[in-house]
């Protein structure tokens, strides 16, 4: 055989599975034997996004830590659908306290586990964008330059959609939402509004920051690990569309992300130390209506009104993007494994 | 052994004693020179192993507490007045949780006007809490108190706030008995957390309970804090035996057996207020003292017992409802409901106002001879209120009233005790 | 009970005196409480603290409202606050000052009150000899002490080297035992000009 | 752990919550058609053996390949390859390279000698099968593996067919042909050669045989009325083949014209340049998009140095000239004349017009009906005569060899149920997998591997093979380029992509299945399967 024969595995080399692969070399998701960190049975929207990424991101980071892992929640969406009493639908030790102090909250546990000589327990603490962006911005700030030995990971769905689909600091320009209704002479969310949250955290100098999607497995699974090599305060913003929300079908969850990622408009990247090291390219480059007619948030952009001068500013903000990242550079496919160019 | 050390220093060495394992703070006066000498122990590894967290706010002292104590770490933090109110979310949360914190409270006024001074509006604002809130009279309680709290917080899994005014306690220089590291390990086992966070055995802490469970949910923890009425007298009998020195329990009564009159409050106050009564004993006045520690949970049965005798109730609070009046007079008054006697209340000390014993021994005379007002206000400086009310009626926008106040004090008599501005 | 008020600026180490004053009771086996007026103080604003002396447990929290004994580090201070407020005729007074009560423009309020118990001292100059820094307090709390009687020198000694320790220690007792003298001898003068 | 009530709760209670309850549509898995499998004329289930040969299984693969075409080696070298035409991979990058992947099998097949699989137990019926091109020996192979006794017969002195006397050797090596040709054989069929059937008739009485397959091929060249003085300068492109086949070349002289526009007239072109003609024209009455041969004969011819002259048709030779008549079409894409008439230089004209069969070894088989020189068959190939099949060129087919041994497999199928006295069923297709069906962001981007191509000089002179085989590696990767269209190959994308965990796994080879206590119906599995094996039905409510 050659030597590389995964190299030139063609059929779903970026698929979930892959018969051929070596064991360590598949996605923990494809491992019947996954932790299933956030189990059946929760109460999530059909298609959640937010669903999926949790358990992606913790599963692997529970295969990165062997198990010792420890997760803080913020309140949102993720909270109450996975711990409405009596059930709860996560599979590992897990804390929520309130809405806006999740890195904190984590910062306590790191500190705890640290001093009662428990250090290989590594802690994780999550939110959506309400709770990252915007109300726990001061505690994530204060986690970051402190380097608390925490990885945070804001789930973001572009709003508050646990109250119903509200604008947060993370709604992106002409989104529709319940308090950017899609009204008057420039309907939807303003534009030039919203936190970059990905470069704020590089501006702390923390050891790892990156973002990610649930529509690439490999890339968010390997940025997982990644962070777990790092001690220190790590951050991990994670594209998860909310079909309620964004208003696209339930089955199309995976896809809006893809197309967030292939047209630009959510640059997919990592760094270290406040530098970024590595851009996930776009391989199959799509233009911003692709992406935004798939979405009733947007519709008003397409309907009888239709808006081509927004449109032309959301696909100006993507080639920016794409010129600022280079997110054109070709694809390795050698990365298609993923871990091991690190 | 007794030392001549500040009240701040007693506090930090004592909380040291009981080996904190995580300490979470965020500076505000007056309770800066606790967790700056903690923190310094901490540094200098005499207090280890421990973190020291300089956190961003107190929301987030009070939250990373929280996160270490579910994780299973022996939490402590310290605060006051607006720092109180920042962290007011998470105050809440800890004690729902069920999470053993003990926090340090140097009282505080809350603004606006922005006031540094003492006063007891930070812990009733955050009564209804699920916290036990303690108060000390002495620095002597204060040290002492921090050790039974954390026995008491661990054993109920509840959170305990040992409140000492801020300047008055914290920093005055007396001579205080501080505990011996031995002694505190005796009284003071291990945390053994009723529930924690780990990877071995899984739990999910902190889920949402809707109205089929809530209630209940909330009438355990008063059961719970209930529980303590009778655990803080059995381990104040326990640490008296084994410190050789009395420490408060839920309150304590000085010469009250034959009083007519008895003067109610909480804290530092009470030494003041002591002097004033031994003053009108003098007099020949049948007055007495109820001292209260335990304000939550309040010892309702044993304040109505302790009042049993008592004709006319006076009780003096650093803290008021404004719209309505006192506090603690509220609870007094529901533990005394079917008692004869009157219930006056006197408001004191606000923001740091010297209460002093010539003020408190001329309100005494008056309750004597049952004229004192349901509500009066010690000291008030009628002249400025009614030129202020005045000026007020005359122009729609009369402008912020506190620099008015200030103003009128530059022409008024100055009290010697403040610095002028 | 013995109560005692000290007016300074912060900085000049007001509340340190007041404290290092109730160690030194403390030390010679009294019960003695100190406090400061609480507030932000700031560096240069005029600052009071308190000190009271007995031999029985002290409860009160209130200030000194008619101090026993008025210490003064800041001349300065005389016509901006109100020091003498609650001030007795038998009360003592100490001002730190190489000037004299009448430059101070004290000369008819003196009147008020004991001569013996009214006197100046050059605390500062003695702090610079020995610390080579106008930190007057310790000095000054020894001279009080000479002019009081209240606490003996010793007590001081030991409450400052526990408050301080090591050499500067040292160099504040060395200032203290310097300004002791020179209000004991003053005060022996003034004796002695009262024989004839 | 005494827990807090209602504030702490147990892991894993959500269990409780069986959220299947919320669903409208369900998600099921399906097998779709591949269009490789579906265009196959050999009935050849491609994406089955490249499915073996991406692990690296060859033999595997190959046993697979050989279940339908006894032919990989010969088939991966002058199929037309339809599969490619259809492949859904020619929609996103280029078509897999099925043909190079099936001469790779089929190559190593000889080199490690691997033999087919055993005949069947023996039946005692005998078939006669005439003529031992592709389709009679595709007959015989499936036959044999039947378990029937084969009697194959051929007027030539070797096995083949037109795979011997048409196709050039350097598009197709006579060791490659005997070696596979050797294989059937091998499985026990009685051959006999330089006999020609003048009587099928006469013949199935005489061997009493239980049923005759006729793959006689069509041999016989087209002829049309060319006036010249010297018609030795004149030849048909099928004898001179044969010849060349045969290593007996008729001599052509350095200026050649080849009159036709079918792979026939392209190969005796490309022959001719072989043979040491400078100059090789080939003259064709349409243009290059009605041109009926195959692009990459045509490509290749053309990268030899052969030249065309379009619109063009011969209306006489003329000494050593031949005189066309310049055509131009009508909007029916028919030739018409012009009237207008130029002259070419040449040394020899070869007729390249198509072939028909000779069919007249049905003379007294009355019952079997004849139209424009083909035999009409029943799907089963039976023609209208009980008993006697038919197939390859001798049969209604586009005449390619791959066609032939469809035939031949089918015959030997619709013989096997005609002993059995059983009908034969027809096979019912599936839903073809078109590329809509697929998400193909899942397959990574890989350009199909060129087979290797010797250098222009020495393939003009030589009779060397002119395309190359993969490499093994190559061969791996153009296997590994197949989507597997339609049907699942086990990416694990609907186990991973359920928010509800509710795809249970059952390990390689087992599959999957939808946990229905949970699924909540959104759908995403059934958007994300890569190769459209999955699709939503609504549930019954």
């Amino acid at each position: 055989m050659s030597t590389e024969p995964v190299r030139f595995y063609q059929v779903g080399s970026f698929a979930v599975g892959n018969r051929l692969l070596e064991d360590r070399d598949r996605t923990v998701q494809s491992e019947p034997r996954r932790s299933n960190s956030l189990d059946s049975g929760h109460r999530a929207c059909q298609g959640c996004g937010e669903a999926l990424g949790a358990r992606y991101a913790l599963d692997a980071a529970m295969r990165a830590t062997g198990g010792r892992l420890v997760a803080v929640n913020a309140t949102g969406c993720l909270e109450v659908f996975s711990t409405p009493y009596p059930e709860s639908s996560w599979r590992i030790a897990w804390l929520h306290s309130l809405f806006g102090n999740a890195p904190a909250v984590a910062t306590g546990v790191a500190a705890a586990l640290r001093v009662l000589g428990k250090g290989d327990t590594r802690v994780i603490g999550q939110a959506g964008d309400g709770g990252a962006v915007d109300i726990g911005f001061g505690c994530l700030s204060g986690m970051f330059e402190r380097n608390d030995d925490v990885l945070f990971i804001c789930y973001d769905n572009e709003a508050y959609m646990n109250t119903g689909v509200q604008r947060s600091g993370a709604t992106p320009p002409a989104a529709r939402t319940a308090t950017t209704e899609a009204v008057g002479r420039d309907p939807g969310n303003v534009f030039g509004q919203g936190k970059d949250l990905p470069r704020i955290a590089m501006a702390h100098g923390v050891p790892y920051v990156a973002t990610a999607t649930v529509a690439d497995l490999h890339d968010l699974e390997r940025k997982v690990e990644r962070a777990m090599e790092f001690d220190g305060a790590r951050y991990l913003h994670l594209l998860v569309p909310c079909p309620l929300g964004w208003g696209s079908a339930p089955s199309d969850t995976i896809r809006v992300a893809r197309l967030a990622q292939e047209t630009g408009l959510f640059p997919v990247y990592e760094a270290a130390f406040g530098e970024v090291t590595a851009v996930s390219p776009i391989r199959r480059r799509m233009p911003v209506e692709a992406y935004l007619s798939l979405q009733g948030r947007y519709a008003h952009l397409f309907g009888e009104h239709p808006r081509p001068d927004v449109i032309a500013r959301i696909q100006a903000m993507a080639d920016d993007n794409i010129e600022r990242y280079g997110l054109l550079s070709g694809y390795d496919y050698g990365a298609d494994r993923g871990g091991d160019e690190n | 052994m007794l030392r001549q050390i500040e009240g701040s220093r007693a506090v930090a060495e004592t909380v040291a004693c009981c080996r904190p394992q995580v300490i979470c703070a965020y500076p505000i006066s007056p309770q800066t020179h606790i967790i700056e000498a903690l923190s310094a122990m901490v540094k200098a590894g005499d207090l280890t192993p421990c973190e020291f967290i300089n956190v961003e706010s107190e929301f987030a002292a009070m939250s990373a507490s929280i996160g270490a104590s579910a994780a299973g770490a022996r939490a402590y933090t310290a605060t006051a007045s607006q720092g109180l109110l920042y962290m007011i979310e998470a105050v809440y949360n800890a004690s729902g949780l069920g999470l053993p914190i003990v926090m340090t409270l140097a009282n505080r006024a809350i603004g606006a006007p922005i006031n540094i001074w003492n006063d007891h509006s930070d812990a009733m604002a955050v009564r209804d809490s699920g916290w036990i809130q303690l108060f000390a009279e002495t620095n002597q309680e204060a040290a002492d108190l921090h050790i039974l709290a954390f026995r008491l917080a661990e054993q109920l899994s509840l959170p305990v706030m040992v409140c000492m005014d801020g300047f008055i306690l914290t920093h005055a220089v007396e001579g205080i008995d501080v505990a011996e590291q031995g002694a505190v390990d005796a009284f003071l086992p291990s945390y053994e957390p009723r529930q924690v966070l780990d990877p071995d055995e899984p739990v999910s802490i902190g889920a949402m309970v809707g109205p089929e469970a809530f209630e209940e949910v909330r009438y355990l923890a008063h059961l719970r804090q209930l529980e303590a009425l009778d655990l803080i007298p059995a381990l104040a009998a326990e640490f008296e035996s084994m410190f050789g020195r009395p420490s408060a329990g839920l309150l304590s009564s000085y010469r009250i057996e034959d009083a007519e009159t008895v003067v109610v409050a909480m804290g530092s106050v009470l030494g003041t207020i002591k002097d004033a009564v031994d003053a009108r004993r003098d007099e020949g006045d049948r007055v007495g003292v109820l001292a209260i520690t335990a304000f939550r949970p309040f010892p309702r049965q044993a304040v109505r017992d302790a009042l049993a005798g008592a004709r006319s109730i006076v009780v003096v609070e650093k803290a008021f409802s404004i719209g309505f009046g006192g506090v603690l007079s509220t609870d007094v008054a529901m533990a005394t409901h079917d008692h004869a006697c009157s219930l006056r209340t006197v408001v004191a000390g606000l923001g740091g106002r010297p209460i002093t014993r010539r003020s408190l021994e001329g309100m005494l005379d008056t309750a004597v001879r049952d004229e004192l007002d349901t509500l009066t206000f010690l000291d008030l400086d009628t002249g400025i209120v009614e030129r202020e009310q005045l000026r007020m009626a005359e122009t729609r926008r009369s402008g912020p009233s506190a620099e008015h106040v200030l103003h009128g004090l530059q022409s008024g008599p100055r009290p010697v005790d403040r610095p002028v501005p | 009970m013995f109560q005692i008020r000290i007016h300074g600026r912060g900085g000049q180490g007001v509340v340190t005196a007041a404290e290092v004053l109730s160690m030194a009771a403390f030390a010679q086996g009294r019960t003695a409480q100190a406090f400061p007026s609480f507030g932000s103080e700031r560096m240069g604003a005029p600052v009071v603290s308190f000190c009271r002396i007995d031999d029985h447990p002290i409860r009160t929290r209130e200030p000194v409202m008619e101090p026993d004994a008025l210490i003064i580090q800041d001349a300065t201070l005389i016509h901006q606050v109100d020091l003498f407020a609650g001030l007795r005729r038998e009360a003592y007074v100490i001002i730190n000052t190489s000037r004299t009560l009448d430059q101070l423009g004290l000369g008819e309020f003196s009147g008020q009150l004991d001569p013996d118990r009214l006197l100046t001292c050059p605390a500062t100059e003695f702090a610079l000899e020995q610390l080579g820094r106008p930190l007057p307090n310790a000095a000054l709390i020894a001279g009080f002490a000479a002019l009081t009687g209240e606490i003996s020198l010793d007590a001081i000694d030991t409450a400052i080297r526990q408050r301080f320790g090591g050499p500067v220690g040292e160099r504040n007792v060395a200032a203290a035992t310097a300004a002791y003298r020179f209000v004991a001898d003053a005060r022996a003068e003034s004796a002695h000009v009262a024989a004839d | 752990m005494d827990l807090p009530f209602a504030i702490t709760l147990d892991v894993g209670s959500s269990h409780a919550n069986h959220t299947g309850s919320w669903r409208v549509n369900r998600p099921i898995y399906v097998d779709r058609l591949p269009p490789c499998n579906d265009t196959c004329p050999a009935g050849e289930n491609v994406q089955q053996w490249l499915y073996q040969a991406e692990s690296g299984g060859y033999e595997r693969a190959w046993r697979q390949l050989v279940e339908d075409n006894p032919f990989p080696a010969v088939m991966g070298r002058v199929c037309y390859h339809p599969c490619e035409t259809a492949c859904n991979r020619a929609q996103l990058d280029e078509a897999v390279g099925i043909n190079a992947v099936e001469r790779f099998l089929g190559d190593l097949a000889i080199e490690q000698g691997w033999a087919l699989p055993p005949p069947g137990p023996e039946s005692g019926k005998r078939i006669l099968v005439v003529g031992g091109g592709p389709a009679g020996l595709s007959a015989a192979y499936h036959l044999r593996r039947l378990g029937h006794g084969v009697r194959l017969v051929d007027s030539a002195p070797a096995l083949g067919g037109m795979m011997r006397y048409g196709i050039p050797a350097y598009r197709l090596p006579r060791t490659v042909l005997d070696a596979e040709v050797a294989r059937i054989v091998g499985l026990g069929v009685e051959v006999e050669l330089e006999h020609t059937v003048r009587d099928v008739e006469q013949e199935r009485a005489a061997g009493s045989f239980d049923a005759v397959f006729l793959g006689v091929g069509a041999q016989l060249a087209q002829r049309v009325d060319i006036p010249s003085g010297d018609s030795s300068r004149m030849l048909d492109a099928i004898s001179f083949l044969h010849r060349v086949g045969e290593g007996d070349p008729p001599l052509l002289g350095r200026r050649v014209a080849v009159y036709g526009g079918g792979d026939t007239a392209l190969d005796t072109a490309r022959t001719a340049r072989r043979l040491g003609a400078t100059e090789a024209v080939v003259i064709y009455r349409r243009n290059r998009e009605h041109m009926p041969a195959h692009e990459d004969e045509v490509e290749e011819a053309l990268a030899e140095g052969v030249t065309v002259r379009w619109l063009s048709t011969v209306s006489r030779l003329d000494g050593d000239r031949v005189v066309l008549e310049k055509m131009r079409l009508d909007d029916r894409g028919f030739p018409e004349g012009t009237g207008e008439f130029e002259e070419l230089g040449a040394d020899s004209l070869v007729l390249a017009l198509g072939q028909t069969a000779d069919l007249s070894l049905l003379d007294r088989a009355p019952g079997v009906d004849v139209e424009e020189g083909v035999v009409r068959v029943l799907p089963t190939m039976m023609t209208d005569e009980r008993g006697l099949f038919a197939g390859g060129d001798t049969v209604p087919s586009p005449r390619t060899a791959t066609a032939a041994i469809g035939h031949g497999r089918q015959a030997a199928a619709g013989i096997h149920a005609f002993l059995a006295g059983t009908e034969l069923a027809e096979p019912e297709r599936g839903v073809v997998a078109s590329f809509e069906h697929l998400n193909t962001w899942y397959y990574a981007d890989a350009p199909r591997t060129k087979r290797p191509e010797l250098e222009q000089a020495r393939r003009q002179t030589t009779f060397d093979e002119v395309i190359g085989g993969l490499t093994e590696e190559n061969a791996l990767f153009e296997a590994r380029r197949c989507l597997s269209c339609g049907n699942c190959f086990e990416c694990d994308n609907c186990f991973g992509v359920c928010p509800d965990n509710a795809v249970l796994k059952f390990g390689l080879g087992r599959s999957y299945e939808i946990d229905y206590d949970y699924c909540k119906g959104c759908g995403i599995c059934v958007q994300e399967c890569p190769c459209g094996a999955m699709v939503m039905i609504p549930e019954e409510l």
